[in-house]
């Protein structure tokens, strides 16, 4: 039973982790029906500016928050960057060759952040806690044993979730985020700016990139591997609805434990291995039952 | 002034459901056919052969497949990656289980394989639509991975899972030199673009384009969704697949899983996408344009003459190869084949601008 | 009805040529001017360009890969064909497209206060607008809170009036509002129009396929054929002009004829091939 | 950063100088008088950090020698690098760029991935160029009857898997007391990391041990669930068949859950400063088999001085001298080895690819010989035939203080008596597979 | 009226206490009506009456919470729309629902999938039924667009037609089918009166020379009371008046809810 729990418990932290990538995807399909895939390539290269002025910086007084502050300054950059050249132009195109540009962005951001940056292994150390403690002792026999590490991320996650969620559902802004995503044309005939619009958004995506590839990076050391991380936050991200910033924390949840549990429970009778796919079966199951995600928006087709 | 419909008229129905039923454009095939068969075999070298055009072609059938499903019956897939893989393998074991089967007959086996597991992939989308599908049929892919590697009878118990082939020899004749191989492919290639062609003008061509274009109405028409969807699940799987075959064992030659990747599925959507979704052309410009755009960028400063690193290089190819991404979407968001297209229309205006 | 035609302009095009696609030519040099608290109608066939006129003016053709390659447009002799859609909002121009354009996974309470997107006033404010515009249309309370995506083709085409008139413009262009509307709606809306006119001074531009209502309510017409204006004048001589009578009124000397009674043949007069 | 090429950023003045300085050290492939070797690396992609030092130390082996000796015997060596992103399509593409520059083609071609050889292995033959495969590719391959055009010189995985398994046995008294342990193979599910797994198996049947195997997805950044199990399951040894950041979060998710470093041990390519650095202070006491540590030998000394000092090296001055640089370094050493051997016999020019190939085969580099090339503590003898191309059977051990690897074994030897029947067996079912003839060695 | 005398036939279809809802919206509530073969039925009513979703009821896209639906003789609940369309049923859409990547010609091409029938292998090939088939089924749609005049533009993508002749290719699509029932949903909003005019002729053609039956919504009463023989009366979701349109016409409950002071 207690071993029970250690995988559940790994598993939902796992998860958690998984969602703070997949926020980032929501924020920018809600505000622009766009499936950003450049999200991961978001993650590595805000967490490899962060890393290297954090080195560059590191005998001026305050290194931490001198590298944050010029990081989020080129993040906001990369956004107004994004804005004018890509979606200006892709304005009301279909979504496919939307999703094709990010693909796009992606590319050109990996190029670029290691032409900048370098493409080496750089340890990240802002202090996060290390090390593992056990839980629970007292109800089970060699209690759980959790990373602290994990527990800072889940704590964040439950932050930024909160907030975003407030931002979306009870703002004018957010409100206007929404229908910019139903219709870029009509959006536009009653005054939207969506440049302004996107520009913002962007922005806190690429600050949701940067926690995320912060906590991934000190977790991981900041290299080209993390921009993989978007691969499992995908069926997070389909699971929860591609539209929903709880669904996102929820489906990390149970993609986090459904592929641990799995792994550890049925993986040992087939070989192992199972829990890239696994994840995605599971979400593909959840879909067959509600195709547009856990809390996704209805797939409306009228006639 | 040089492409002008004016004069050609067309008398029956028949003349007028020809594939190319402007004059300069059958001209313009017939070139087309000639360079591919008799100039290029001329020409060419060996790397010229190995490294552009074998992959091009089959990339070009592979695209072509995924167009059928992605550009006419608008069911996105990340999944190419994993039917290639089904093509390969099942063609490897109709290979070494069943002896003296012909290499082509275990070519199109890999691929009716492939289409089985297309039809049994392409059920949620019955119910899944758009980037949902999209990312769910990641899971195939994830799971052929999976499956290829863990599962030995697959790799005939080959210790390491990679599995290594002979030449393609049918009837005594093999196909081991590159010239020998290219033509191969191209057969292959052409016989299916007519396939391809044949599909989209005909039936089942127009029920694959409505469903994309508006699944409800096309059901009210008569059109079922769930034969509409699942054929070109098939059909394009089937193509995918043969193209798997052909990449294993005429372009590889060797192989392990991770030659079908994520990214060989992202690299065919990209030439679907950026070749024109919905075109047959498209697919081969498409596949064209992405294969050989890096090896270009890659060699650019060779020719150029500019000293850079080898990294240097390679990082400025990946922001060269996203921008211009970008820069074709931006310029014509309908791809290579549209922008042909327009070409085409100004050409019959010309030389007035409109 | 009073002749405005004296007035200054407001929105004046000046010879505008606009191209789809870089290849499809679709405006061809048109002019037109809508004096200050008018209502001006823009009449045409199916394809004449009514709908791209609008839309060159609230710069909506980029999204369509159009483009304004010749001219000028002017609002309150200022340039604004070089701006960007929510500029041109912001300065008093609001379009209601053709189709409806609701925000499908908005309900329809949410597309009426999108609408207000623009205006930095309070919320007591906005509160009585929405009030406002759901007195015009009682329909739109009662599903307030039904996503617009599920509602009937009528009551979307009110939330896309309803939404427009959120934003408190100075100028609307009316892209066919009557399209799929009961009768009763629709001359309500037209009541809606002379309303805003008469009382808060705003001017109104009108491509209306509804010809007899259009030109009841306009005080000057346009006719566009072919992306050329090819008559225009007051409303009322408009209406009595006897071409106009038989192709956009359907009378002929007899007065109004079935539509049982309508052959193929008629009307093959162009004023413009 | 690390990837500015040619010209250190550090002192621009010098990197103007060395543009003069560069002439006779970086050679023109159309020199009719160079030979050339062709170099596959990876500087980009997700291996880019491991594939790098790799590059680096592969490519300053070769200026080098042009620098200090003015190339092998007086033949200059040009060189051209192709990146392959660890990519096999590319690889092939690269290959076939590179096959004919030069005056003779390419001398030999070190495909430095897995997946590469295997394609390569195909087409070498019909190309007549040879492959080193040092530390990598399949492991049959060392049976040079079967496979003439490979060269799994220095080492193959099967062998590192039996150094490992002989290194347990001695700490534990004997292979015997191995009997009734769990050992447990977490690895990287790709050929690459299933290529142990025979010799691992056979072991166990051998000693009566329990093996555990543990696949992990590349590229290896989710582990939990493989270290909770181990957590459970408390194997005595853990074997990490890991690459690129596999390595690192393997280890940090050995702290996590507080599985003892210092019963881990990696394969060589788990065994570099990349692979645990991340991990920092976790990873002390963790070791690994290795070809070659890190540190400095006289040859070093040299690449500082004729190259760096001249503002023409490829990296950071610290980077020369870490594992995954050495082992480029020896990896090249090889190479220049080889062409020297065959220059024996066909004289000093250069070469063709099936010359190099008898060079290769014919390769004996004694202790005197390692002395000379200035690796001396650094390398092991080799000694190459037909019917085996691998030359060696033994490796040293290392551990991570913190700081660096230092060794913390002997050389230790593998055992022929298990190897050489599976490589028999394994190699005479490709062969007749493939239809090939097994009896070039025989004669 | 005009045409009494038009031969009407026996009930071809017949809705039975068909109720709808979604969630709390009653769209439909105990409608009962009939439809005799050859006769041009008009629906109207105020918006969001329930007209758009009656129609959809009776070809399948809807399926009522209750009551049934009779067509040529078979009582059923339910019904899938591509098995409607086999029945003869064919229709137009409110919103104009074309093919929008597809020309004109593709779009009502279309229309005829039912009818068409090589195999597979055939159409891979474009050999033998595959090629006749194509060439033959060409002709039919050459007759409908001759019929609607709409000639010069069969190559056009449909995507960049103007309103009104979407609406006509769109019936042109229903027409491919040969449909024994004909739905069309508002099909001449968004037309000026000369449009209007055609799009009348085209559907009273059709009525007079296939004898399709027709079932109508529009809000054009001028154009309603012209072309049909009957008129039902939603309103809210409930039926409050079903006669000829002169009996409409002066229906105090149809005035007040819908038709407002006649003009
Ligand atoms: N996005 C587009 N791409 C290409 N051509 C277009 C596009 N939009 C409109 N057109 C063409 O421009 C012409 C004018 O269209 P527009 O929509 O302005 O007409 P309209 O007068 O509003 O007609 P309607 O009364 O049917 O709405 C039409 O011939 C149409 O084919
Ligand atoms: N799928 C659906 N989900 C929720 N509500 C719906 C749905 N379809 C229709 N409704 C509701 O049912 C009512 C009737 O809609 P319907 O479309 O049938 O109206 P209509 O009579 O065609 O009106 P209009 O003349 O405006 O087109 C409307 O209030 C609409 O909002
Ligand atoms: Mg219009
Ligand atoms: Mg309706």
């Amino acid at each position: 039973m207690g071993f029970f729990v250690e995988v559940l418990l790994s598993g939902l932290m796992a998860g958690v982790l998984y969602s703070l990538v997949a926020l980032g995807f929501v924020l920018i399909f809600k505000a622009s029906g766009v499936f950003n895939f450049a999200q991961g390539a978001m993650v590595l290269f805000a967490a490899l500016t962060f890393v290297r002025l954090l080195d560059i910086l590191k005998d001026t007084f305050a290194p931490i928050t001198l590298a944050l502050i010029i990081t989020i300054a080129m993040m906001i950059m990369l956004a107004m960057a994004i804005e004018r050249l890509v979606l200006r132009p892709l304005v009301n195109q279909p979504g496919i060759s939307l999703f094709m540009a990010t693909l796009g962005i992606a590319y050109f951001l990996d190029g670029f952040g290691q032409t900048l940056w370098g493409s080496d292994i750089y340890t990240l150390d802002i202090g996060i806690p290390k090390g593992s403690i056990f839980i629970l002792e007292s109800v089970f026999e060699g209690g759980v044993l959790v990373a602290k590490e994990d527990l800072v991320a889940t704590v964040i996650a439950g932050l930024l979730v909160v907030t975003l969620a407030i931002f979306f559902q009870k703002t004018r802004i957010g409100r206007a985020l929404r229908a910019v995503a139903d219709d870029h044309q009509a959006a536009q005939s009653i005054g939207i700016p969506l440049n302004y619009i996107w520009v913002i958004v962007w922005t806190v995506a690429g600050l949701v990139a940067l926690v995320a590839g912060v906590i991934w990076g000190s977790k991981l050391g900041v290299q080209f591997s993390l921009s993989l991380i978007a691969l499992k936050a995908l069926p997070v991200l389909i699971l929860g609805g591609f539209e929903s910033v709880l669904g996102a924390v929820i489906g990390g949840l149970i993609i986090g434990a459904g592929e641990k549990l799995a792994e550890i429970y049925i993986g040992p009778y087939v070989g192992g291995g199972i829990e890239y796919w696994f994840a995605y079966m599971l979400a593909l199951g959840f879909l067959m039952f509600r195709p547009q995600g856990l809390f996704g928006e209805v797939h409306i087709d009228r006639v | 002034m040089f492409y002008r419909e004016a004069g050609q008229f067309k008398t029956s129905y028949k003349a007028d459901q020809a594939v190319f039923p402007i004059f300069q454009d059958k001209v313009f095939v017939a070139i087309w056919l000639l360079i591919g068969f008799v100039v290029i075999p001329m020409l060419a070298n060996e790397y010229v052969f190995r490294a552009i055009f074998i992959p091009v072609i089959i990339m070009a059938l592979a695209a072509i497949g995924l167009n059928l499903l992605v550009g006419y019956c608008g069911q996105v897939s990340l999944g190419s990656g994993a039917f290639m893989a089904v093509g390969a393998y099942a063609a490897y074991n109709f290979m070494i289980r069943i002896p003296d089967l012909n290499p082509l007959i275990c070519f199109l086996l890999g691929g009716l394989s492939a289409t089985v597991v297309g039809v049994i992939f392409g059920i949620p989308s019955l119910r899944i639509k758009g980037f949902y599908l999209a990312v769910a049929t990641l899971a195939l892919q994830f799971f052929t991975d999976w499956t290829f590697s863990r599962i030995d009878w697959f790799t005939n118990y080959t210790p390491s899972g990679s599995i290594a082939v002979q030449p393609v020899a049918v009837w005594g004749f093999v196909f081991d030199s590159p010239i020998r191989k290219y033509l191969l492919c191209l057969t292959v290639l052409v016989i299916f673009t007519i396939i391809a062609k044949n599909l989209v003008r005909g039936r089942i061509g127009r029920a694959w384009m409505a469903t994309r274009d508006m699944d409800v109405a096309a059901e009210i028409i008569g059109i079922r969704p769930i034969f509409a969807k699942l054929s070109a699940f098939a059909v394009s799987s089937f193509f995918i697949g043969v193209a798997g075959a052909l990449w294993a064992f005429v372009h590889l030659g060797s192989w392990e899983p991770l030659a079908f990747d994520i990214n060989l599925s992202f690299s065919i959507l990209f030439m679907v996408i950026i070749g024109g979704l919905g075109s047959i052309v498209g697919g081969m410009l498409g596949a064209a344009f992405i294969t050989l755009l890096p090896l270009f960028l890659n060699q650019l400063p060779i020719w150029l003459g500019i000293n850079m690193s080898t990294a240097m290089v390679s990082h400025l190819e990946y922001m060269i190869f996203g921008a211009l991404i970008i820069f074709f979407l931006a310029v014509e968001p309908l791809g290579l084949a549209r922008i042909w297209q327009i070409t085409k229309e100004k050409l019959r205006l010309w030389p007035f601008p409109h | 009805m009073t002749d405005i035609t004296q007035k200054a302009n407001l929105l004046s095009i000046k010879n505008i040529e606009v191209i789809y696609d870089h290849v499809i030519l679709v405006l061809k040099g048109v002019s037109l001017d809508v004096p200050e608290g008018s209502i001006v109608a823009l009449l045409g066939g199916n394809g004449a360009g009514k709908s791209t006129t609008l839309k060159s003016i609230s710069n909506l053709l980029q999204a369509e890969r159009g483009d304004v390659t010749k001219g000028s447009i002017f609002f309150k002799d200022e340039r604004i064909d070089q701006l960007n859609p929510s500029t041109v909002v912001k300065k008093g121009i609001v379009q209601v497209m053709e189709g409806r354009h609701c925000f499908a996974h908005l309900t329809i309470e949410e597309n009426l206060l999108t609408g207000a997107f623009t205006r930095a006033v309070s919320r007591k404010e906005i509160a009585d607008n929405l009030e406002k515009v759901y007195n015009y249309f009682p329909r739109l309370k009662q599903r307030r809170s039904s996503l617009a995506g599920f509602t009937s083709g009528g009551e979307q085409q009110m939330t896309a009036v309803g939404r427009a008139l959120m934003a408190k413009p100075k100028m609307i262009l009316l892209d066919e509002p009557s399209m799929g509307l009961a009768p009763q709606i629709v001359s309500e809306i037209f009541e809606i129009v002379e309303d805003l006119n008469k009382k808060e001074n705003v001017s109104f531009l009108l491509a209306e396929q509804n010809t007899t209502v259009a030109l009841r309510h306009a005080n000057y017409g346009y006719i566009l054929e072919n992306g050329r204006i090819v008559m225009d004048g007051p409303a009322n001589e408009l209406a009595s002009n006897e071409d106009v009578k038989e192709f956009y009124l359907g009378i002929s000397g007899a007065g109004r004829k079935s539509f049982r009674d309508a052959k193929h043949y008629r009307r093959r007069k162009r004023w413009l091939a | 950063g690390q990837d500015e090429g040619e010209s250190n950023s550090n002192n621009p003045p010098e990197a103007t100088k060395s543009a003069s300085n560069a002439e006779g050290i970086i050679v023109d492939v159309s020199d009719d008088n160079a030979q050339f070797i062709p170099v596959l690396s990876y500087r980009t992609g997700p291996y880019a950090p491991n594939g790098m030092p790799v590059a680096n130390g592969f490519t300053e082996y070769l200026k080098v020698i042009n620098a200090r000796d003015g190339g092998i015997n007086g033949v200059k060596i040009s060189f051209e690098e192709c990146e392959t992103g660890y990519a096999t399509a590319r690889s092939i593409e690269c290959y076939e760029r590179l096959k004919n520059k030069g005056p003779t083609g390419a001398a030999v071609f070190n495909p430095m991935s897995t997946g590469a050889t295997f394609a390569i292995t195909e087409k070498a033959p019909v190309d007549k160029i040879p492959l080193i495969t040092m530390g990598y590719g399949r492991s049959e391959s060392r049976n040079g009857g079967v496979f003439p055009w490979n060269f799994p010189i220095y080492g193959t995985y099967w062998t590192a898997a039996d150094v490992l398994i002989t290194h347990l046995g001695n700490i534990n008294g004997g292979l015997d007391n191995l009997k009734g342990k769990k050992i447990a193979l977490v690895y990287h599910d790709s050929p690459f990391g299933k290529e142990p797994i025979p010799l691992l198996e056979k072991r166990a049947s051998m000693h009566d041990f329990e093996l555990s195997k543990l696949p992990v997805t590349h590229p290896g950044v989710e582990q939990k669930s493989t270290w909770i199990k181990i957590r459970k399951e408390q194997p005595d040894y853990v074997l990490l068949w890991g690459w690129g950041v596999m390595n690192s979060t393997a280890i940090k998710e050995a702290t996590g859950v507080r599985y003892p470093r210092d019963q881990i041990y990696g394969i060589w390519w788990a065994g570099a400063e990349p692979d645990v650095r991340p991990a920092a202070a976790d990873a002390v006491g963790y070791q690994a088999v290795s070809m070659i540590s890190s540190g400095q030998a006289q040859v070093h000394k040299d690449i500082l001085s004729y190259l760096y000092d001249a503002g023409l090296g490829s990296g950071e001055r610290e980077g020369v001298g870490e594992v995954l640089y050495n082992v480029g370094l020896l990896n090249a050493a090889l190479v220049v080895e080889s062409i020297r051997k065959a220059q024996s016999k066909y004289g000093e020019k250069p070469l063709t690819g099936e010359q190099v190939r008898w060079g290769i085969e014919n390769l004996n580099i004694t202790e005197q010989n390692i002395q000379d090339l200035g690796l001396a503590g650094y390398m092991y003898p080799v000694n190459l035939s037909c019917s085996d191309h691998e030359g060696k059977r033994a490796a040293r051990l290392h551990r991570w203080n913190g700081e660096s690897w230092e060794y913390s074994t002997d050389w230790i030897s593998g055992d022929d008596a298990v190897l050489q029947p599976m490589v028999k067996s394994a190699s005479d079912t490709y062969a007749k597979e493939a239809g090939l003839d097994t009896t070039a060695c025989d004669s | 009226m005009n045409d009494n005398d038009r031969k009407l036939g026996p009930t071809l279809l017949k809705a039975d206490n068909i109720s709808l809802a979604f969630g709390g919206v009653k769209a439909l509530t105990d409608i009962s009506f009939e439809v005799k073969e050859r006769e041009v039925l008009a629906i109207i009513g105020p918006n969001g009456a329930g007209k758009s979703s009656m129609l959809n009821v009776i070809n399948g896209v809807y399926h009522p919470n209750a009551g049934s639906v009779t067509y040529k003789g078979t009582v059923r609940q339910q019904m899938k729309p591509h098995e409607a369309a086999k029945q003869g049923i064919a229709r137009t859409f409110q919103n104009i629902a074309l093919f929008k990547g597809m020309s004109v010609l593709d779009n009502i091409m279309t229309g005829r999938t039912l009818k068409m029938s090589a195999g597979f292998l055939a159409q891979c090939l474009y050999v033998g039924r595959a090629r006749n088939e194509e060439i033959e089924h060409r002709k039919k749609v050459e007759e409908i667009i001759d019929f609607l005049q709409i000639q010069s533009i069969r190559k056009t993508p449909v995507g960049r037609l103007p309103y009104g002749l979407q609406k006509r290719v769109e019936l042109g699509r229903a027409l491919a089918a040969e449909p024994t029932l004909l739905l069309l949903d508002e099909p001449m909003a968004g037309m000026n009166i000369e449009e209007k005019e055609d799009m009348s002729r085209f559907i009273l053609d059709v009525n007079d020379e296939f004898g399709t039956t027709i079932v109508l919504i529009e809000h054009d009463m001028g154009v309603v009371m012209d072309l049909s023989d009957r008129i039902v009366v939603l309103d809210y979701g409930k039926k409050i008046g079903d006669g000829t349109p002169a009996e409409i016409r002066n229906n105090k409950e149809v005035i007040d809810a819908y038709l407002g002071v006649s003009d």
